[in-house]
C-alpha cells in the first residue's frame, strides 16, 4: 500500500497535469483579477492620492473574487466523470488527498495572483515596501481562501447552478481574511505598524491548514451520496 | 400621556423599534403556527389518499 | 489469506422509498454475487452502500468478521470500485490515469503499459481518454481493476457500452480474477456467463 | 440517578416521546416568555429613568440587546445541534438545526433594524461602519443566509441535514474570528459604539427590565424552536407508524 504522503504527492502532480493540459482554467482567475483592478480607476478617476488610497483594498477584493470564480470548478469535474467516486473509495485518507487538490489549486490559482499583484500596485501608485507587505499578505491568504472555499466547493459540488451558492456561503467566512489582508496593507502604507495583521494571517493559514481538509473531507463524502 | 409617547424628541425612532420587534415577533410566531398546520393537514391528506387507493 | 464478507439486515431508504429492507448475504473467496432486480429496484444503491458511499438505514457489512464501519479506510482498501463512469481523466492519457490509481491502492506486480496492452489498448495507451471509444474507456476501466491486488471487484453494471467482444473480454477477466480466490459483486440486469456459479441476489 | 438522566434524554431523543412532552411543555415556555417581555418592556419604556447621555433614544436597548444576544446564541444552538446530528447521527438534533436558522436570521435582521434605527437620532445616520456590533451582525446574517440557502437547494432531507451541518460548524468557528477581525478593524477609527465595553454602572431600574428582556425573549425563542421543530420532526417521521395513527386518529383506521 502506497504511503499517505506518496498519494499527497501524486494528487499535487494529477492536478497540475491536468492545469497544464487545459492552461485556459490557470489563466481566467488571472485575467479576472487584472480587469477587477482596472474597472476601479475607470470608475472613480484617475487621482493619484485617491488610487493610493484605494489601492490595498481594491486588490485585496479583486484577489478575492478571482479565487471565488476558480473553486467552483475544484471538484465538479471530478464528481462528473466519477473521478471523485474512485477518490472517495481509495484506501487513502481523504484529507489528505483533498489537501493534495487543494495545494494544486492555490498553487495554479492563488500564487500566480500573488506575482501579478506587484504590477496593479504599481499603477495603484503602492510604494515598494508597502508591496512586499501586500505580496506577504496575500501569500497568507490566499492559502487561507483556497482551505476554505475548498470546503465551499465540496458542499456545493452535486448542487445544480452552486456557481452563486458557492458565493454565498464561502464570502462571509472569508470576510476576516478580507479585512486583515487589506488593513494591513493600508496601515503599512500609512507607515504605521502592521505587525498584528501578518500575524494573523498566518494564525489563520495555519488554523485552516490543520482543519480545513477534514471539514473539505466530510463535506465531499456527503455531496456524494 | 402625549408627553410620554413623544419620548422626548425621540418618540418616532423608540416607537419604530418596538413596533417593528413586535410585528416580526408575531410573524414567526404565526409562520409556526401555520406550518404546523399546513404539515397535519398535508400528512392526513396523503394518509387518506393512500387509505383511499386501497 | 482468505477473505469474508458478511452483511446481515441491510435497509436503506432513498428520500420516500424503501429500496430494500433486511436482506444479507455472504460471500466467501472465489465466490461472485450477482445483484439483480429492474432499473431503479436499489442494486446500485446496495452496491454503493456496500462501498460506503451512502449510509445505511440499517444493517452492519462485515469484512473478514470485522464491522467496516469499525475502520471504513482499512476496508476500502481491501476493494476496486467499478462505476457507471470511467473515473478516469478525460485529459490525461489512459497510462498517467493509471499510474496515478496506483498511488491509491494495493499494485499488483505489473507495470500499467502491460496490463494495458492485456486489454486490449497498446495503441491508445498514449492518447488522451476523451480521444477514446466508449468501448475503450471501458477497456481502460478494467486495467484499473487487474492492476489493483484487492480481492475485492465492485462492478455496477460493467457490460453497458460494450459489444460482444468486450463482454466477452469482461467475462473472462472476472473468471481469471475469482480462480486467483477474488470476490466479486456485481450489479447487473443480464445474467452472467462465468465458469463458477453465481450467487444472486433479487432486489424487488 | 445518572442512568435516570440518561433514560430520560434518550426518551426524549425518540420523536414521537418528544412530539408528546414538547406538546405539554409548550404554553410553560412561551406563556411565562411573553408575560416578562410584557412586564420588561412596560418597565423598560415607561418606569426605567431615561439614561443621562441618550435620552429616551436609549430604551431602544429593551429590544436590540435580546435581539442581538438571540442572534448569537441561535447561531451556537444550531451549529451545536448539526454538530451532535452529524458525529451522533441523531436526527431530532438535525430538526433542531433546521429550525433554529429561521428564528436565529429574523433576530439577527431585528438586531440590525434596530441597531440601525438607534444609530439615527445618535450618529446622525443608519448606518456606521465604525460600530463593530452592527458589521458583525451583518456579517452574521450573511451566514444564516449561506445556512438557509445551502439547506434549501439540496432535496433530500438526510444529504441537507449532513451538508449544512458542515456549514454551521465551520461557521461557528469562524463567528468569534468575525468578530475579532470586525474589532480590530474599528479600533483603527476609534470604533463609535452604542454600548460602551464594560461602561458606566447601570442604574438597576434601567437593568431590571433588560434582563427581563433578554430572559423573556429567549423563553420566546425557545417555544418558537419548539413549534417548528415539532413541524419539522412531524416532516421527517411522516412515514413512521406514530404519525399516521396520530394523523388519523378518532378515525377507524
Amino acid at each position: 500500500m502506497p504511503g499517505m504522503i506518496t498519494a499527497f504527492v501524486a494528487t499535487t502532480q494529477r492536478e497540475l497535469l491536468l492545469s497544464l493540459r487545459r492552461p485556459g482554467d490557470m489563466l481566467n482567475p488571472l485575467v479576472f483579477f487584472l480587469m477587477v483592478s482596472t474597472l476601479f480607476p475607470l470608475a472613480i478617476g484617475p487621482d493619484n492620492e485617491t488610487l493610493k488610497e484605494i489601492g490595498p483594498g481594491v486588490t485585496w477584493v479583486a484577489a478575492l473574487l478571482a479565487m471565488l470564480l476558480s473553486l467552483n470548478s475544484l471538484f465538479m469535474s471530478d464528481y462528473e466523470d466519477g473521478s471523485l467516486e474512485q477518490l472517495l473509495l481509495s484506501g487513502q485518507p481523504l484529507p489528505v488527498i483533498g489537501l493534495g487538490k487543494t495545494l494544486a489549486h492555490w498553487l495554479v490559482t492563488g500564487l500566480p495572483l500573488v506575482i501579478v499583484a506587484p504590477i496593479v500596485a504599481v499603477t495603484y501608485r503602492l510604494p515598494n515596501e508597502v508591496i512586499v507587505v501586500m505580496m506577504m499578505t496575500l501569500l497568507l491568504g490566499t492559502i487561507s481562501l483556497s482551505l476554505l472555499g475548498a470546503i465551499g466547493a465540496a458542499l456545493t459540488v452535486g448542487i445544480h447552478r452552486g456557481t452563486a451558492l458557492l458565493s454565498l456561503l464561502v464570502l462571509p467566512l472569508s470576510m476576516p481574511l478580507l479585512i486583515f489582508g487589506a488593513r494591513t496593507v493600508a496601515l503599512a502604507a500609512g507607515n504605521e505598524v502592521y505587525s498584528a495583521g501578518i500575524f494573523f494571517l498566518a494564525a489563520y493559514a495555519v488554523g485552516a491548514l490543520t482543519l480545513a481538509p477534514f471539514a473539505t473531507a466530510a463535506a465531499l463524502r456527503i455531496s456524494n451520496e | 400621556m402625549m408627553e410620554m409617547l413623544s419620548m422626548g424628541e425621540y418618540g418616532p425612532y423608540v416607537w419604530s423599534c418596538f413596533g417593528l420587534t413586535a410585528f416580526v415577533v408575531g410573524l414567526i410566531e404565526w409562520r409556526a403556527r401555520q406550518r404546523h398546520k399546513i404539515m397535519e393537514r398535508e400528512i392526513e391528506i396523503r394518509l387518506r389518499a393512500m387509505e383511499g387507493r386501497k | 489469506m482468505n477473505h469474508k464478507l458478511e452483511a446481515a439486515d441491510l435497509t436503506l431508504f432513498r428520500g420516500e422509498r424503501c429500496l430494500f429492507a433486511g436482506i444479507g448475504f455472504a460471500l466467501a473467496h472465489g465466490a461472485v454475487l450477482a445483484l439483480k432486480g429492474a432499473n431503479g429496484s436499489g442494486k446500485t444503491s446496495l452496491l454503493r452502500a456496500l462501498a460506503g458511499l451512502i449510509d445505511l438505514e440499517e444493517g452492519t457489512i462485515k469484512w473478514d468478521g470485522r464491522p467496516v464501519l469499525e475502520d471504513p479506510q482499512q476496508f476500502r482498501s481491501q476493494f476496486v470500485w467499478y462505476g457507471h463512469r470511467t473515473g478516469f481523466k478525460q485529459d490525461l492519457t489512459p497510462l498517467e490515469n493509471l499510474k496515478f490509481d496506483a498511488m491509491l491502492r494495493p499494485q499488483r506486480d505489473a507495470s500499467p503499459r502491460d496490463v494495458l496492452c492485456s486489454v486490449g489498448l497498446e495503441k491508445q495507451m498514449e492518447l488522451p481518454m476523451r480521444q477514446l471509444s466508449a468501448g475503450q474507456q471501458r477497456r481502460a476501466a478494467l486495467a484499473r481493476m487487474l492492476i489493483a491486488d484487492v480481492p475485492l471487484w465492485l462492478m455496477d453494471e460493467p457490460f453497458t457500452n460494450l459489444d460482444v467482444a468486450g463482454r466477452e473480454f469482461v467475462e473472462a477477466t472476472l473468471g481469471t480474477h475469482l480462480t486467483r480466490g477474488g470476490m466479486a459483486i456485481i450489479a447487473t440486469h443480464q445474467a452472467l456467463s462465468l465458469s463458477v456459479p453465481v450467487d444472486e441476489l433479487v432486489i424487488q | 440517578m445518572w442512568n435516570t438522566i440518561w433514560t430520560f434524554f434518550h426518551k426524549l431523543a425518540s420523536p414521537p416521546h418528544f412530539y408528546r412532552i414538547s406538546a405539554i411543555l409548550l404554553p410553560w415556555i412561551a406563556i411565562p416568555g411573553y408575560l416578562l417581555v410584557a412586564w420588561g418592556t412596560y418597565n423598560g419604556l415607561f418606569v426605567a429613568p431615561e439614561d443621562y447621555q441618550q435620552k429616551d433614544a436609549f430604551r431602544i436597548i429593551y429590544v436590540h440587546v435580546p435581539s442581538a444576544y438571540l442572534s448569537m446564541m441561535a447561531y451556537m444552538i444550531m451549529a451545536i445541534s448539526a454538530g451532535i446530528g452529524l458525529i451522533w447521527r441523531m436526527k431530532l438534533a438535525h430538526a433542531v438545526a433546521a429550525a433554529a436558522a429561521p428564528i436565529g436570521a429574523a433576530f439577527t435582521f431585528l438586531a440590525l433594524a434596530t441597531g440601525s434605527i438607534w444609530g439615527r437620532p445618535m450618529w446622525g445616520t443608519w448606518w456606521e461602519w465604525g460600530d463593530p456590533r452592527l458589521t458583525s451582525e451583518l456579517i452574521l446574517l450573511f451566514l444564516y443566509f449561506g445556512y438557509m440557502a445551502l439547506r434549501s437547494s439540496i432535496s433530500d432531507t438526510a444529504k441537507a441535514d449532513k451538508a449544512s451541518a458542515v456549514l454551521a460548524m465551520v461557521g461557528a468557528i469562524n463567528v468569534p474570528i468575525i468578530h475579532f477581525s470586525v474589532v480590530w478593524w474599528t479600533s483603527l477609527h476609534q470604533g463609535k459604539t452604542l454600548l460602551a465595553e464594560g461602561g458606566p454602572a447601570i442604574d438597576a431600574g434601567m437593568l431590571y427590565p433588560l434582563l427581563a428582556n433578554i430572559f423573556g425573549f429567549s423563553l420566546i425563542f425557545g417555544s418558537m424552536l419548539l413549534r417548528r421543530v415539532r413541524t419539522e420532526v412531524l416532516f421527517r417521521e411522516r412515514r413512521k407508524r406514530w404519525v399516521k395513527e396520530l394523523a388519523l386518529g378518532g378515525q377507524p383506521a
